[in-house]
């Protein structure tokens, strides 16, 4: 990365090297950086490992010259800040958290418990990223496995609709592709990878088959492929309508009706375009599929270091991975109901909580045009369209740079974060605790919420 | 062994319906992730790299040519909710479909983007219909 | 200021130090059971009330990964089923998997105060340990699956029993478990490396490794047995759910040696009959031989009908159940290490195969001799919902009951028991004993499981009533480390458990020979991979008692 | 008493409880609808010998049937509640199912039902499809000219079987006419029909027979060969033939209105007397006094 | 017959949630007791009578009036009587539903009659999404009933339904009648894609041609007779004006599937005389 060479420094003295950190950008939440950290520049130099993204995420993580917490533009203390932000919180009778995929577990446990507090409404990234898959899963279950497994056995992967060299650069050469495994041991040599999108991409060179399908025509591929593997016909104008012959697909059933261990991974490709859940709904019923003729996963590649994690927190504590609705004092789950985007578009929150995310600038313009009209709480590491819109901004500290707490890989795995150097912001887990006692507090006795 | 589906074309499909064609024509947009997007992102989001990577399109050469376009143009993005101006870069033929555009993730993108979801949560935020007008040079 | 409460004139079963219903005044202070408090101590009347310690439950599947996945899995059933907040506990869901804090305050409900979740793979555990966090009131602990283990079966292979002993060592400290667990042992290699095969005799060769399941599982025993840790390896079976599996379950029981070994959900490893015929009752072949070996503890897995899940480390078993009834199935394998399968099920009356199993259940309790080795569970979710325990106590205690309901069910099944013949009512100190005295020696929990002075102050309060399942549904106080978390059935307030856990002792040498398999075929950093004790929280180390 | 100069005799007829069901019948022209009804009608004269009774009751606008195309509404009985939906689903399946484009629908409304699209629908060997709109079960049986439509559950209800009028005349011409007009006027009710060819009888039954195979043999009181032979002689002197109309219909009152209809027409055609038949009301739950009829319907 | 009128007075700022609006909650009460009939504001409790003007002691019909699109759970589980609403109404209209009808002379939003199992939700204007469908997580959908819906609806019309009968006039978006137990989804506009996908058995009747999935095998052109029972019942509920005679008598290309299930579903579409 020579633009970010170029901004660093002259090596100081007071350096520290941290072993077996955690990078936390993408989902692949690699484990095996060592960092090089500076500890009077208060910035990481050297990030051994990490891949393109990873390499600028530490080097762009610098401590910034900014106040900890603005209110209404004004700069203010933290107390204030968390004082104002219970009362947002309190007065509100549809109150929102949103976001939570940048901060580790711990975190996120305490935005849920501010939501059940205040009988809100609490919703995170994966909805507009994953959402649709974890709808999937709820409709058919999945065939799954932990990377290693796929580093160990996989000798065919498949990858449908997304670009891991440039969204998951290390996707390839630490799990699915490059690596030697248990049974696999002349690495990617012992593997057929096969990607399937609608456009070459920078991933494109690594696969040994490219299936170029036509835009939309994703789930007709996949259900083509289902047909297929059941011995079922199909229609013979296949061609005409995915743009992929019979011959590639007869050759991509046997390939996978034979393989020892496959492993279909599936990007947003899939998640974003029409048909969002039913799509991932038939990457996992085709893998279920094939595991009548052999052994079969798929997956889906998650974006966000944490977003795992958070599906995960919202799950054990509500019984449901996103999209959770606390106003009636338990909760409930409804995605298009109580997912954020929704809410937000038809006009419903009338308070937000925004934790380590943007939804300013990743939204449609409808719900951030509500977004303006209603007092937010933002938390982020950088200022973004969010942060600049909040009534109450909280700036802080970056998790797995200045903060340690649990992240959840992509496969559900939980790891552990290794500090590199010390922040002055406060972590997200401080300033929702924060937040969670002085709600309790304003909510105690009578004022109570509860069931109804 | 790389087999590839042959070369199709939405744009002469599209054009087909859409007699007025040349500097006006209907795309199907793709939004999604780049390294320079990622890349610019940890910088910060209002950061002029961020904002620049955002807002350059990536279009098939053919596609260009034909709407008489070069590398650098602006180019306005229009659907059914908004719009947005971006710059245009040329891509290969065999690299990105004719009729298709490619754009990193962004404010651009968001604003192309429709409220609907469909009752699952996630807009539609890859594959959107765009009417593409050049603006510019 | 010592907190002090004093229980009088309640019935007392408390069969660890033999009492049997006597009236008797019950002192704590600060969370410990007491000769004596000061007068100035809280009192309960439990005139006419039964008192009991706090029930535990010695093998469930509550948190972690797989659990995580089926809540996940079942919006369906959580609507159904809300568990509203009150103004001291958090809300949640219910249904056949509760979310953390319904699991917690819904034991509570039913007069549980301990409970161990029976399935962990060691790579999750952290996850495990965060849900046990936020699973509320109870105290907790979970065994970790190394049955499967690639690294111990590398040195097994070897030959290495020393290191195989260090390396077991090694696991449990680093995830903090309690004991280990073995699965379907040998059956992860034939699943994920022989397109969803699976083993189906103990002295079958694992593909790769040159050893058999009877072996891995002598070794495991010797192994616990001698690292002395409080509760030994907690096995479920192979060839679980198939016709005639009774050989693989005694041929297990008898690969213990006379060494301590517990058998988790015999239930459903007492299948008589010829394999893949209709099964027939083995419980009384099962029952018999527990009943003579000392060394063998179990708990049931008693299926109740209605509502269940199979949620296994035994991936084959829930591929063939997915193949019966082709709804939504989850499979998660999970790296050198363990299986999963999850399948949303439900007994029925009327299918012979669900009826029979209810009813061996009901036997294996009815024909055993000895309570303190034949335990209470449902293997949750398994078997049907923890939530069932009143019902199955007053199935147990209630003869007149059992006939009734033998009238609902499949009666060609039924045939095939000796149920309707079995006469027994459990006493409600043989209760107390199958959900409270004997999962606690079993476990080797010398402070629960019992009131003596020294123990855990974790009580329950009970009105009596005739009908044992109204009485066990809701205790009219739990007392949870001396404070009363319920009173007159209500919460009145909220408490956190502790985690339970054993750290055997070990040469740490173990790990420079473990580090090098971990860089070649696991996914994490070695350095990564043990958890550190941020994670425990409130806990108690269980003391070991090594062999050598 | 008399009807123009027609005796009415002081008698019942007397008539029997059994379980009716209707059956709609459309198809794509009259034609074909009429075709499947006449064939299912076939043999169903007399539960004597066919266990069934059964006749057209009408023909059905298109504007009135379920599915708007040309219908006809045949009426089955049979004396007991149990035999009538093998009946029904043997001459549906045989009959009607056979018969080009037709439908089977159930014309009765009733708590009652059997079921015979539900039975017949093993025809289609497992490709059957099952629709239920608006609380109808209908099944759709695949076959080799597109799908046979048929109710799932035919309602039942308790019938009148053997409501009859015995019509003499001077000459067998004179007897016949005023038969037919009778016959005639009958069927134009709803809810009855006439069982027999045309719903005139030439050779009415008594109970019992000389031969001890034979349940019924020939009426021979009203043979008019046997005027002199036969000891129970009734017929008199200006008799020449004799005639029986048969009803059968889902009601009392149906049956009353009918034979009411059909003493007026057939006296209109002058015969020389109206009576009918019974067995001395010892065997039927229902005895229609014609007098009464005349007097109050 | 009497009915009970209730007037929306005030607009509710975020949604609410009134499942208590329904013939089996005021039935009996008087205005007085409908008026404290607790209805949820967001999270916060809050009475009928802060939103709505009561008329009248309960009876078995109610009238609303006023644009009622944020009031989710109108009618819920109703299961006689009748519900009219002059205006919009919000999410969950008729939620669980086993007989009575409502009549709404406005658009719906989503879930138009979530696990419902009788009577009849009739919509004059427009629907979203999930019409009839199951919630996430549900294998079966609605278990019987009628919808009918003189607009047009979005996406997944009858999402695993299992009984009944779906009547859209207008358009129909993606996924209708999506992975189908059985019962009768009828579209008389356009349909998205993807139709009927994951279908075991039912019938799908598209009136305008539409794509059909790899995994659905054309078997013939032909008059499904039952299908004019249908289309009759229809003509009696407002769909004159939709269903022609040539619908009536006209052929449709069945196509039967869907493959990847038990393939004992079909999809009819219209193909003229």
């Amino acid at each position: 990365m020579p633009q970010a060479s170029k901004t660093r420094p002259k090596e100081s003295k007071n350096l520290k090297i941290v072993k077996d950190a955690t990078c936390t950008f993408c989902g692949c939440v690699c484990d095996d950086m060592e960092l090089t950290v500076d500890l009077d520049e208060h910035r990481i130099t050297k990030a051994k490992n990490a891949c393109v993204l990873g390499r600028a995420w530490f080097y762009e993580h610098t401590l910034e010259d900014r106040p900890v917490v603005l209110i209404d533009g004004k700069e203010a203390t933290l107390e204030e800040g968390m004082d104002e932000a219970a009362q947002i919180l309190v007065d509100a009778k549809f109150p929102i958290t949103y976001g939570l995929s940048d901060c580790p577990c711990e975190a996120q446990r305490v935005a849920v418990d501010i939501m059940d507090t205040i009988n809100g409404n609490i919703d995170t990234t994966t909805s507009v990223c994953h959402g649709p898959s974890g709808m999937a899963f709820q409709g058919v279950g999945e065939s799954t496995a932990t990377l290693g497994e796929i580093k160990n056995r996989a000798d065919l992967v498949i990858y449908w609709g997304g670009n891991p060299a440039e969204s998951h650069p290390r996707h390839f050469t630490r799990y699915a592709v490059t690596p030697k495994g248990m049974f696999i041991p002349n690495g990617k040599k012992d593997r057929t990878v096969v990607l399937i999108d609608v456009r070459k991409t920078p991933s494109t060179p690594v696969a040994d088959i490219f299936v170029q399908v036509k835009p939309g025509k994703d789930f007709e591929l996949l259900w083509a492929l289902r047909a297929l593997v059941k011995g079922k016909k199909i229609s013979e104008d296949i061609e005409e309508q995915t743009g992929v012959s019979r011959e590639i697909l007869d050759d991509l059933v046997q390939r996978m009706k034979n393989c020892q261990f496959g492993v279909l991974f599936m990007g947003m490709g899939l998640t974003m375009t029409r048909g969002r859940h039913f799509n991932s709904g038939a990457v996992y019923s085709l893998a279920a599929d094939l595991n009548e003729f052999t052994h079969f996963v798929a997956k889906p590649v998650r974006g966000h270091g944490n977003v795992t994690g958070a599906d995960n927190v919202v799950a054990w504590q509500t019984g449901y991975p996103f999209g959770v609705n606390f106003n009636r004092g338990y909760p409930r789950f409804n995605p298009g109901e109580f997912t954020t985007s929704d809410v937000l578009a038809r006009g419903e929150a009338d308070a937000a909580m925004i934790v380590a995310s943007d939804p300013a600038s990743n939204f449609a313009k409808k719900a951030i045009a509500h977004l303006e009209k209603i007092p937010v709480i933002s938390m982020d590491v950088k200022e973004t369209h969010t942060t600049r819109l909040s009534r109450v901004r909280f700036a802080v500290a970056t998790y797995g740079i200045n903060t340690g707490g649990t992240v959840y890989r992509m496969d559900d795995v939980p790891i552990s974060l290794r500090p590199a150097f010390d922040s002055p912001f406060p972590t997200d887990q401080e300033v929702l605790e924060g937040i969670c006692q002085r709600v309790k507090k304003l909510l105690s006795g009578k004022k109570a919420r509860v069931a109804a | 062994m790389g087999l590839s589906a042959p070369p199709f074309s939405l744009l002469d499909f599209i054009a087909a319906k859409h007699s007025r064609i040349r500097t006006v024509a209907t795309m199907i947009l793709v939004p999604g992730r780049s390294k320079k997007q990622g890349t610019s992102l940890n910088k910060g989001k209002l950061k002029e790299e961020y904002l620049t990577v955002t807002t350059t399109a990536e279009m098939n050469e053919r596609d260009m040519r034909r709407l008489k376009l070069s590398n650098g143009d602006k180019i306005r993005l229009k659907s059914d909710v908004g719009q947005a101006v971006v710059t245009c870069m040329g891509k290969k033929e065999e690299d990105l479909p004719s009729g298709m555009i490619f754009i990193p993730y962004g404010p651009s993108s968001s604003q192309l983007m429709g409220s609907d979801t469909a009752a699952s949560g996630m807009p539609m935020s890859k594959h959107m219909e765009v009417e593409v007008t050049k603006v510019g040079s | 200021m010592p907190s002090e409460l004093k229980i009088v004139n309640g019935r007392i079963y408390d069969p660890e130090n033999n009492i049997d219903g006597d009236v008797r005044n019950l002192c704590i202070r600060d969370g410990k059971i007491v000769d004596s408090v000061s007068k100035t101590a809280s009192r309960i009347n439990a005139h006419g009330m039964v008192v009991m310690p706090g029930a535990i439950d010695i093998h469930c599947h509550i948190a972690g990964p797989k659990v995580n996945l089926a809540r996940k899995l079942m919006p369906e059933d959580h609507r159904l089923d809300v568990h509203p907040k009150t103004k001291v506990t958090r809300s949640g869901t219910g249904g056949i998997v509760p979310s953390t804090f319904a699991t917690g305050y819904r034991y509570a409900t039913m007069g549980y105060t301990t409970a161990m979740e029976a399935a962990v793979p060691p790579i999750t555990a952290r996850h495990v340990l965060e849900e046990l966090d936020d699973t509320p009131v109870i105290d907790k602990g979970f065994y970790v699956l190394l049955g499967n283990n690639a690294f111990l079966y590398k040195l097994l292979k070897e030959g290495r029993k020393k290191e195989f002993k260090e390396a077991i060592a090694w696991w449990v400290n680093s995830v903090h478990a309690y004991t280990v667990k073995l699965v379907n042992t040998g059956s992860d290699e034939l699943w994920k490396g022989r397109k969803n095969a699976n083993i189906t005799d103990v002295n079958e060769q694992i593909d790769h490794y040159n050893i058999t399941p009877a072996h891995v599982m002598e070794s495991f025993i010797e192994a616990a047995h001698e690292l002395g840790l409080p509760h030994p390896p907690h096995i479920h079976c192979n060839n679980l759910g198939h016709s005639g599996n009774i050989s693989t379950t005694l041929d297990t029981m008898k690969a213990a040696q006379g060494r301590r070994a517990h058998m988790a959900h015999v239930q459903f490893h007492s299948f008589g009959g010829e394999l893949n015929k209709n099964p027939v009752s083995g419980a009384r072949e099962i029952i018999e031989y527990i009943n003579d070996n000392e060394n063998i503890t179990a708990d049931v897995g008693q299926v109740m009908f209605g509502q269940a899940a199979a949620m296994t480390a035994d991936a084959p078993l829930a591929w063939m159940l997915r193949n019966v009834k082709f709804d939504k199935w989850v499979n998660a394998d999970t790296e050198c290490e363990s299986g999963c399968g999850i399948i949303p099920f439900t007994y029925q009356e009327s299918v012979y195969t669900h009826t029979l199993q209810w009813a061996m259940g009901l036997e294996l309790f009815l024909m055993s001799k000895d309570p303190w080795r034949v335990l209470l569970s449902t293997d949750h979710p398994n078997g049907g919902s923890f939530m069932n325990y009143p019902k199955l106590i007053k199935l147990l205690m209630d003869s007149a009951y059992r006939k009734e309901a033998l009238q609902h069910v499949n009666q060609k099944a039924i045939a095939n028991t000796s149920l309707p013949e079995l006469e027994r009512e459990y006493t409600l100190n043989e209760i107390a004993i199958i959900t409270r005295a004997g999962p606690a020696r079993a476990l080797g929990l010398k402070n629960k499981g019992h009131l003596g002075v020294g123990a855990d102050a974790d009580i329950t309060i009970y009105t009596e009533d005739e009908d044992r399942e109204q009485m066990f549904n809701a205790p009219r106080y739990v007392i949870k480390d001396g404070i009363p978390v319920i009173k007159d059935h209500e919460f009145v307030t909220d408490h956190k458990g502790k985690i339970l856990h054993s750290k055997p002792g070990y040469n740490e040498d173990i790990s420079g020979e473990i580090e090098p398999f971990f860089e070649d075929y696991y996914s994490v950093k070695f350095s990564n991979y043990a958890i550190s004790d941020d994670y425990l929280h409130d806990h108690e180390e269980i003391p070991t008692n090594p062999k050598s | 008493m008399k009807i123009n100069k027609t005796e009415i005799t002081d008698t019942f007829a007397e008539a029997f409880a059994m379980w009716g069901a209707r059956v709609v019948i459309t198809a794509d022209s009259k034609q074909w609808a009429r075709a499947a009804a006449a064939s299912m009608t076939g043999f169903a004269t007399s539960v004597i010998r066919c266990k069934l009774e059964a006749a057209v009751e009408c023909e059905i606008p298109p504007e009135a049937t379920p599915d708007r195309r040309p219908g006809v509404s045949v009426l089955l009985f049979t004396m007991s509640s149990k035999a009538i939906a093998g009946q029904l689903i043997d001459r549906i399946g045989q009959c009607v199912m056979t018969c080009p484009t037709t439908a089977a629908f159930n014309g009765l409304e009733s708590d009652k039902t059997v079921s015979v699209g539900g039975k017949l629908r093993f025809f289609g060997d497992g490709y059957q499809i099952s629709k239920l709109m608006n609380g109808r079960r209908l099944w759709r049986i695949p076959i080799m000219e597109g799908e046979f439509l048929i109710e799932d559950s035919f309602g039942i209800q308790p019938a009148v079987g053997g409501g009859n009028l015995i019509i003499m005349g001077s000459s067998q011409r004179i007897a016949l006419r005023a038969a037919t007009a009778a016959s005639n006027a009958m069927r134009e009710v709803a809810g009855v029909f006439l069982p027999f060819p045309q719903g005139v009888v030439g050779s009415g039954s008594k109970i019992g027979s000389r031969y001890k195979s034979m349940i019924a043999s020939t009426n021979d009181s009203y043979c008019p060969t046997l005027r002199s032979i036969s000891d129970k002689g009734v017929l008199p002197d200006n008799v020449a033939a004799v005639y029986e109309v048969v009803v059968d219909g889902l009601s009392e009152d149906v049956v009353k209105l009918a034979m009411c209809r059909g003493i007026h027409a057939a006296a209109a055609k002058a015969p020389q007397i109206i009576t009918a038949g019974n067995y001395g009301g010892e065997l039927g739950k229902y005895k229609f006094h014609l007098h009464e009829i005349l007097n109050n319907t | 017959m009497s009915t009970t009128l209730l007037h929306l007075h005030t607009q509710p700022e975020v949604p609410l949630e009134a499942e208590t609006l329904s013939p089996a909650s005021i039935a009996g009460l008087s205005e007085l007791g409908i008026e404290h009939l607790q209805v949820m504001h967001g999270n916060v409790r809050a009475k009928m009578g802060d939103f709505f003007k009561v008329t009248g002691k309960g009876t078995r019909d109610i009238h609303v009036e006023g644009d009622l699109s944020k009031v989710k759970m109108i009618g819920a589980g109703m299961s006689e009587g009748r519900v009219f609403v002059e205006g919009n109404v919000g999410m969950h209209i008729g939620i669980g539903m086993s007989g009575g009808e409502i009549l709404v002379k406005g658009d719906a939003t989503d879930w138009v009659g979530p696990e419902m199992s009788g009577g009849r939700i009739t919509i004059e204007g427009n629907a979203g999404h999930m019409v009839g469908s199951a919630f996430r997580g549900q294998s079966t959908g609605i278990t019987g009933g009628e919808i009918f819906i003189h607009g047009s609806v979005k996406n997944e019309v009858g999402n695993s339904m299992r009984r009944g009968l779906i009547a859209i006039g207008g358009d129909a978006g993606d996924f209708t009648a999506v992975s189908m137990r059985a019962g009768t989804v009828i579209v008389m506009g356009k349909v998205g894609v993807r139709t009927g996908a994951g279908m075991v058995r039912g019938t799908v009747v598209c009136f305008e041609e539409g794509s059909i999935l790899p995994s659905f095998e054309y078997s013939c052109r032909y008059q499904p007779l039952f299908l004019r029972l249908y289309l009759i019942r229809l003509q009696e509920h407002g769909f004159g004006e939709k269903i022609m005679d040539k619908h009536l008598n006209g052929k449709y290309k069945r196509y039967s599937g869907d493959g990847v299930e038990l393939n004992r579903g079909e999809i009819l579409l219209f193909s003229g005389q």
